[in-house]
């Protein structure tokens, strides 16, 4: 049924030239990667290997293998990542078929990566504990006192998520002042309305969704699949000053060993196809503008996005995140429960 | 101080009985041992006075206060274990003080007291080394020590010198009885060793298979053995089955049994010789010790002389042990190394007398008679 | 001549054991050591002076985490570990034998599932807090763990084994007359207990206390899962090589590896400055019967109360593999029970292939830790030779580094061709993660070995030889067979853990050999806690199995192990 | 069978002499023994000979081949181990067949030759049994059996016996004895007990501190100790210090140094006397045996017969030891347990005769003289 795509190059000349293997790191999990390697492999009969783990992890090991890569392709995770993986000189350059279809912001500049989703932040909750009318509309709605010990954050420094978030609030403030301070206090007064900072999300869904605490910041793909799949009662607000919108990407890793089927993948999981059903089925929000009949809840969802520039993010991030960790964080929160 | 009295005693562990009726005492100062072969009881017995053990059945008394199911550490006895049984977390001094600190001696009378103990043992200069630092002979004197500095009213010992080499055996041996002697106190030792049990005790069990044979002093049971199982594990002894012929105000007439012609011998009636035949004892024998039996060159004037040929010469260094075979019974004679070497050799004739009033009727209740 | 010839036996023996410990011990610490020197693409001790005087001390207070941690750790799990090793030693009472076998069940527990088991016992919204709460009409929980008691909870339910298994050794190589010695000069229970019995327990106490002291300085999962921010040194670590500051991890390695081996010489020392041995003979330890019918249920009611206690981790996780994914969310109790989760682990054709990965890699470990812990360990304990203390350190060391840093130390040492990799890359490789096994069991192998070889006459090997027989006919004819036993119970052990392990294998795994740890630890990053559980369970099974059939079969026993 | 050869060997270990100057020649067939304290160097001269060591110093042969430098296995002795040694993990039968397949003897032979070497040490009947479940001595024939199945050219024994009870001892000591004689092979036997030596032996080397004092059977041994450490290491002896006084074709007259007026005491002149007045000795002294000294009720006649008064008695059996003080000299006298008892008694007034032929001048060499 994918016979359409005349960009993914599955003619039969081709697929002669295609390596027999293809190594895939991604944190997307189990259920898409098999879903997808189902797929690969009856298209073109390469055997697709799969590892997944954090996106974080994967940056981490993609680096420790850089003399000797074992992974083609990394699907799947913030552009951020990947920028600091092209800096590292881990990536190779890439540029898709479907090129045209993507907006300016969907992309490396030098097509080192390609985005294939978009994630908005969102303010999430339990919809067992809190009724629509009572949330926090906004970001700073959170800091209200009421909300003393109902927020459970996931522990943000392993997190890409959680360290987009933390590091939108900053730079809220900051691409003016050029000052981190005001959004250092920001930071401080939610600290100060943290009950806890979960190790895992695992651990931050079990506490929402059991009403240890009743509210949390998280992307929203993640929380409408847990509301949708697996029966959580969660729901989310999107803040109405507008949300920091991450683009997932994908990339080929640089002296891959598989690269034409590395490129084949590449073009595989990103067709309009592919990210319908990324969309239906697993929640995520396609990046390319011509992918069509897309679910209500995305359509229907009307999303403010968040002016950023990614690159004072890669730059600042660490060191706001470094400076949070040792300074805002009250080293007492763990123990105080 | 006090004395003992076992009354009726018997211990089980579950079906084994190790201790069958016995009734026991033990006087106050006395120094008495407990002998017999491994496995016999005697541990057993000794750990019922301590306290280790209860008594299935019976009765312990100290004096004329019931014991027998009083904690151990509530019947002031000092026990030497066999393996000593020193903390080997503690110095000497330590060790000897322990008893004194659970009391709760005052530290200055303690300090006294101790040191006092390990002086009397001869270990003054030793109170601060770790145990594993003093030889097997020091450690027991720490063990001794030990027991003694509190005073205790009885002091049991549980083969304390067996795990020593002959020499460092015959001193401990001088300085227990030395340590006795000067505490003047009511002592058990347990031993296998005839030979420590002969000359240290004022009087001796003898134990086999949980039942006390006989009690008496060293020479008592050297020399009147109640039965062949004492004789025979007192020393050695020569054991010769007899028959009765004739019983006389002085004397009794009996026959050896060897399958040969029948050999007269003339035993002298001692007390409890009579008795026995009244009792109508069916197993019998002549007992005579190895030292007892006299070897002649020349046939002599007198009653037991008997022709023999001598088998074999082993030398014992202060004693030359012969055995001369008379009429195909083996005897064994001991004599002193006074002779010259090569006075006794294989083969020689001899003629061999076996005094009358050495010889004992005594009756064989073990299965393998002689 | 035979004394040359004596020698160079010697000689041959040591260069494998010293290349060995050179190659994958000293060689990655090394690298690990080289690399937190560098800064700034030049050499200096900047990284250090940075760890400890950073305005904001995190680093320090990792580091003072870790410390406060494991001696909470160590006197935690010493509470638990030597009173039930002296009531199941000491008391001889109905169910005994099952009960002291029941009480190091808690090896068998994989550590992420367990700490999962912990969450969902425990916990706020756990199982036994919410039952106390319904069955009393509470308003709240009457208690819940997370955080730093959380930690110490779990650490001391996995690790007071190790108290237990050494004392209960200890306790029953006591000679019972010492206590009976104490008896007879007056001492009472109490104060036998106090003075006598407990003191010779030290040697077993502070080898237990090293164990769990390095083990909870370098805990992984614990912390992982339950502390949310709390720092401690080995997560920072972690997030220090994950944030790519490999320099910073290096130094952060070699600084919790100094702490480390400090306490393991500080422990040695302790122990050697007094005398503990015992002079007497070998006579075995006879247990005093409860005489007190009341004394004897209560020790039986402790008895079970305590072995429930100790399964019920073991109970969660069966039930959390019986809940479907989603139908315990909000809810205080599951309510759906089926075997979904298993069928849907048993549809992926995938399944076994992390169990097989396991399995295969820790044979391989174990194996390669039999061979080179029965070499090592005889050249130690019966030969002479210059350096011995040093190489016995090196033996040492892999106990005393967190399994993190000798994850780091492998990734630094070999993710470029060296020498002691046959100039291959073994970063990346199947071979990578069976060489992290096998190194982290050399201290465990090599000290169990080295009991039974203590213990083994040297006249017998001499007997063999005078009777003609080389020494290599003697070695495999005599000495082998007789230290078999024990020396496979602490093969065992290391395998049990092998099969398990998680620290090194999540730095360190690879798509050709991802371990049963890692699959568990995927499945619990995509929410699916019930499969995560199903699979936890197959691992458990899997484990006692194997102790089954060696203990049934082969009469060894794991726990006989320390 | 071989002859066993010590030429001028000495062993150290790191500064300490275990061994100096050792010259030993063992003949074939012979049974020998090494006497001595714990750590006088028997063990090490043992393991040399069996190849465990290597002398520091000079040579090793059996016969007249040169073996210093053998290594074990290939030197053909049987050793029996003080600990026995046996192999825990095989059956009885495979720990004798050990040294028969490490010889790759056919499996047939292998098995008679076992079984025999089992019946010899009457145990074929255990063949199967495990090692553990056999008793002390049994372990020990075991060990006897195995080191004997090779048919070594030498067998040796380091204190195989010290580990057992009296009893068991006895029998093993008639055992290995009967062994010995049955195969006649050369045998070094090691024991610290002299009744041991002195019994089984044909010959016996005497050893102190890593030097040999002297070498002769057990008679010469005993009767004729080459100096005082010899004397008194072999049983129980009397050192009385003396000063030459006038020597005689036959006889030499020499005075008690007791601090009173000098005592007279005439001593047969032996060989040896002569010589070591000769060589100008200064520190001598006289021995005499305490069974070698009779007591007398009275004054008889004859030479050297002194009057005393009884210090102590002690019973040991077969022998008496009495302490009797002679002119504030203590006197060991030993006699037979053939008087009635109460014969002898503390403070009784009795003469002792020393016989001059058993009286024997010999050198002083340990520091503590008598
Ligand atoms: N705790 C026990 N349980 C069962 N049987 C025992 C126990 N203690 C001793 N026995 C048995 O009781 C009998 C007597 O033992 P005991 O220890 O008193 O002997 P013993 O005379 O001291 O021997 P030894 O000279 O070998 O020390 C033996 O048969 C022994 O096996
Ligand atoms: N391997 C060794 N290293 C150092 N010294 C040793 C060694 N073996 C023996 N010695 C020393 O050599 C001396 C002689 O020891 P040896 O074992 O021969 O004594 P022994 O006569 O057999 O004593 P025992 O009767 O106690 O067995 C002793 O002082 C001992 O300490
Ligand atoms: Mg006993
Ligand atoms: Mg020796």
């Amino acid at each position: 049924d994918t016979k359409t795509n005349s960009n993914a190059g599955g003619t039969k000349e081709e697929k002669s030239e295609l390596e027999d293997k293809i190594v895939v790191y991604s944190p997307h999990g189990k259920d898409i990667l098999s879903k997808f390697e189902t797929q690969f492999e009856e298209k073109y009969s390469i055997d697709v290997e799969w590892l997944d783990m954090g996106s974080q992890e994967i940056l981490d090991r993609v680096r420790s293998e850089k003399t000797n890569p074992q992974a083609d392709v990394w699907w799947g995770a913030p552009s951020t990542n990947f920028n600091q993986a092209k800096d590292d000189g881990l990536l190779a350059a890439y540029q898709p078929t479907y090129s045209d279809s993507l907006d300016e912001g969907f992309h490396d500049p030098e097509w080192y990566w390609t985005g294939t989703s978009q994630t908005p932040e969102v303010i999430m909750y339990n919809s067992k504990e809190l009724s629509k009318g009572e949330v926090p509309k906004d970001w700073d709605e959170l800091l209200d006192p009421k909300w003393k010990d109902e927020i459970i954050i996931r522990y943000p420094l392993a997190s890409g998520t959680m360290r987009t978030i933390f590091s939108s609030m900053i730079y809220r403030t900051y691409k003016d002042t050029n000052d981190p301070q005001e959004g250092y206090d920001w930071l401080t007064k939610l600290d100060q309305n943290t009950k806890e900072y979960s190790a895992n999300p695992e651990m931050m869904y079990n506490k929402v969704a059991k009403g240890e605490g009743s509210l949390s910041v998280w992307a929203m793909p993640d929380v409408v699949m847990l509301k949708e799949n697996k029966n959580y009662p969660f729901e989310f607000v999107i803040p109405e000053s507008g949300t920091p919108v991450l683009t997932e990407g994908i990339a080929i890793v640089e002296g891959a060993k598989h690269p034409k089927a590395a490129e084949a993948f590449y073009e595989f999981v990103n067709s309009p196809e592919a990210a319908k059903i990324l969309a239906e089925e697993f929640y995520r929000i396609p990046t390319r503008s011509d992918v069509t009949d897309l679910p209500e809840w995305i359509t229907e969802t009307d999303i403010k996005t968040m002016d950023i520039d990614w690159d004072v993010f890669q730059e600042k991030g660490d060191e706001w995140m470094k400076y949070w960790d040792e300074n805002i964080k009250s080293g007492d929160k763990e123990i105080k429960e | 101080m006090a004395s003992i009295k076992i009354e009726n005693v018997q211990k089980a562990f579950g079906k084994t009985i190790a201790i069958d009726h016995l009734n026991l005492e033990i006087k106050d100062g006395e120094f008495f041992t407990f002998l017999g072969p491994s496995g016999c009881g005697k541990t057993t017995t000794l750990r019922m006075i301590a306290g280790f053990y209860y008594p299935t059945k019976g009765v312990v008394r100290f004096g004329d206060k019931d014991m027998t199911r009083v904690p151990p550490e509530k019947r002031n006895t000092g026990m030497v274990f066999q393996n000593y049984a020193l903390f080997p977390h503690m110095t000497v001094f330590e060790n000897v003080a322990f008893g004194l600190r659970v009391r709760k001696v005052s530290s200055s009378d303690l300090k006294g007291k101790v040191l006092d103990a390990l002086r009397k043992v001869r270990l003054e200069n030793y109170s601060d080394r770790q145990v594993s630092q003093l030889s097997g002979g020091q450690q027991q004197r720490v063990a001794l020590a030990r027991a003694l500095v509190i005073e205790p009213e009885i002091l049991l010992l549980d083969e304390p010198l067996s795990n020593l080499d002959a020499k460092l055996r015959d001193e401990m041996r001088a300085e227990i009885l030395r340590l006795q002697r000067d505490y003047k106190i009511t002592t058990i030792y347990v031993t296998h060793d005839q030979a420590e049990a002969l000359s240290m005790s004022d009087r001796i069990a003898v134990f086999n298979f949980g039942v006390c044979h006989q009690v008496g002093t060293p020479a008592e049971i050297y020399n009147q053995p109640a039965n062949d199982f004492v004789a025979s594990f007192i020393g050695e002894i020569n054991l010769l089955s007899v028959q009765v012929k004739s019983v006389q105000q002085e004397n009794i007439v009996v026959t050896l049994e060897n399958g040969e012609e029948p050999v007269k011998l003339i035993v002298h009636n001692h007390t409890n010789e009579g008795e026995l035949i009244q009792q109508n004892e069916k197993n019998l024998a002549v007992s005579i010790r190895p030292e007892a039996i006299r070897i002649l060159d020349t046939v002599e004037k007198g009653t037991n002389i008997l022709k023999g040929k001598i088998e074999s010469v082993q030398f014992f260094g202060s004693v030359v042990n012969v055995m001369v075979d008379v009429h195909n019974v083996l005897l064994r004679v001991d004599v002193l190394n006074t002779h010259e070497f090569g006075y006794f050799y294989q083969g020689k004739e001899v003629y061999v007398q076996l005094p009358e009033k050495q010889l004992r009727l005594i009756p064989v209740i073990s299965g393998d008679a002689p | 001549m035979i004394k040359n010839r004596d020698t160079r036996l010697t000689i041959w023996l040591l260069i494998p054991v010293v290349l060995v410990l050179v190659a994958y011990v000293l060689y990655p610490s090394l690298r690990t050591f080289f690399e937190s020197l560098q800064k700034d693409g030049s050499i200096s001790f900047g990284n250090y002076q940075d760890f400890f005087v950073q305005e904001s001390k995190t680093n320090l207070e990792a580091l003072w985490n870790s410390v406060y941690i494991s001696i909470l750790s160590v006197l935690a799990s010493a509470l638990i570990g030597i009173p039930l090793a002296i009531i199941f030693n000491r008391y001889d009472f109905p169910g005994r034998s099952f009960f002291s076998t029941a009480a190091i069940l808690p090896i068998v527990l994989p550590s992420l599932v367990g700490v999962m088991a912990f969450m969902f016992l425990y916990g706020e919204s756990g199982l036994i807090p919410n039952a106390i709460k319904d069955l009393f009409g509470l308003d709240k929980v009457p208690f819940k763990i997370g955080g730093v008691s959380g930690i110490l909870i779990v650490h001391a339910y996995t690790m007071y084994v190790y108290f237990y298994m050494t004392v209960s050794a200890a306790i029953n190589k006591i000679d019972p007359s010492l206590e009976e010695a104490a008896y007879n000069l007056g001492a009472n229970k109490f104060k036998v207990f106090w003075k006598v019995t407990f003191p010779l327990l030290t040697p077993a106490i502070v080898a237990a206390s090293l164990l769990v002291f390095m083990i909870s300085m370098a805990s992984f999962s614990a912390p992982f899962l339950l502390a949310g921010g709390y720092r401690v040194l080995s997560l920072q670590i972690y997030f220090s090589k994950i944030n790519g500051d490999m320099e910073i991890a290096a130094t952060q390695s070699v600084i919790l590896s100094i702490v480390s081996i400090s306490f393991l010489l500080f422990m040695r020392w302790y122990q050697n400055r007094k005398d503990y041995r015992m002079a007497s003979k070998g006579i075995g330890a006879h247990r005093s019967e409860v005489k007190n019918p009341l004394m004897k249920w209560v020790m039986v009611v402790t008895g079970i109360i305590g072995v429930l206690i100790l399964l019920l981790p073991h109970f969660t996780i069966l039930l959390l593999s019986l809940v479907p994914d989603g139908t315990w969310t909000f809810q205080t109790y599951p309510t759906v029970f089926n075997v979904e989760n298993y069928r849907l682990l048993f549809e992926d054709p995938n399944i076994f292939k992390p169990l097989r990965n396991s399995l295969l890699m820790a044979v391989i470990a174990t194996l390669a830790n039999l061979v080179f812990g029965v070499i090592a360990s005889y050249v130690l304990v019966k030969r002479k030779f210059i350096g011995k203390s040093f190489i016995d350190i090196l033996v040492m060391i892999p106990w005393a580094l967190p399994a993190t840093v000798i994850g780091m130390n492998l990734i630094f040492a070999f993710n470029e061709p060296s020498v002691f990799s046959f100039g291959q890359i073994l970063v990346g490789t199947f071979w990578i993660l069976p060489l992290a096994y096998f190194v982290r069991h050399i201290p465990l192998v090599v000290r169990s070995t080295n009991a039974v070889l203590e213990q083994l006459d040297d006249s017998i090997e001499e007997a063999a030889r005078n009777l003609g027989a080389k020494w290599f006919y003697t070695f495999r004819k005599v000495i082998l067979p007789i230290i078999m036993p024990g020396v496979l119970s602490g093969t065992l052990l290391a395998f049990i853990e092998s099969v398990g392990e998680f620290p090194t294998s999540v730095l360190l795994y690879t798509i050709s050999n991802r371990p049963i740890s890692i699959e568990i630890m995927n499945q619990l990053r995509m929410f699916n806690m019930g499969q995560a559980a199903a699979y936890g369970m197959i691992q458990i099974t899997l484990i006692v199995i194997v102790l089954f059939i060696s203990n049934k079969f082969f009469g060894i026993k794991a726990e006989k192990a320390l």
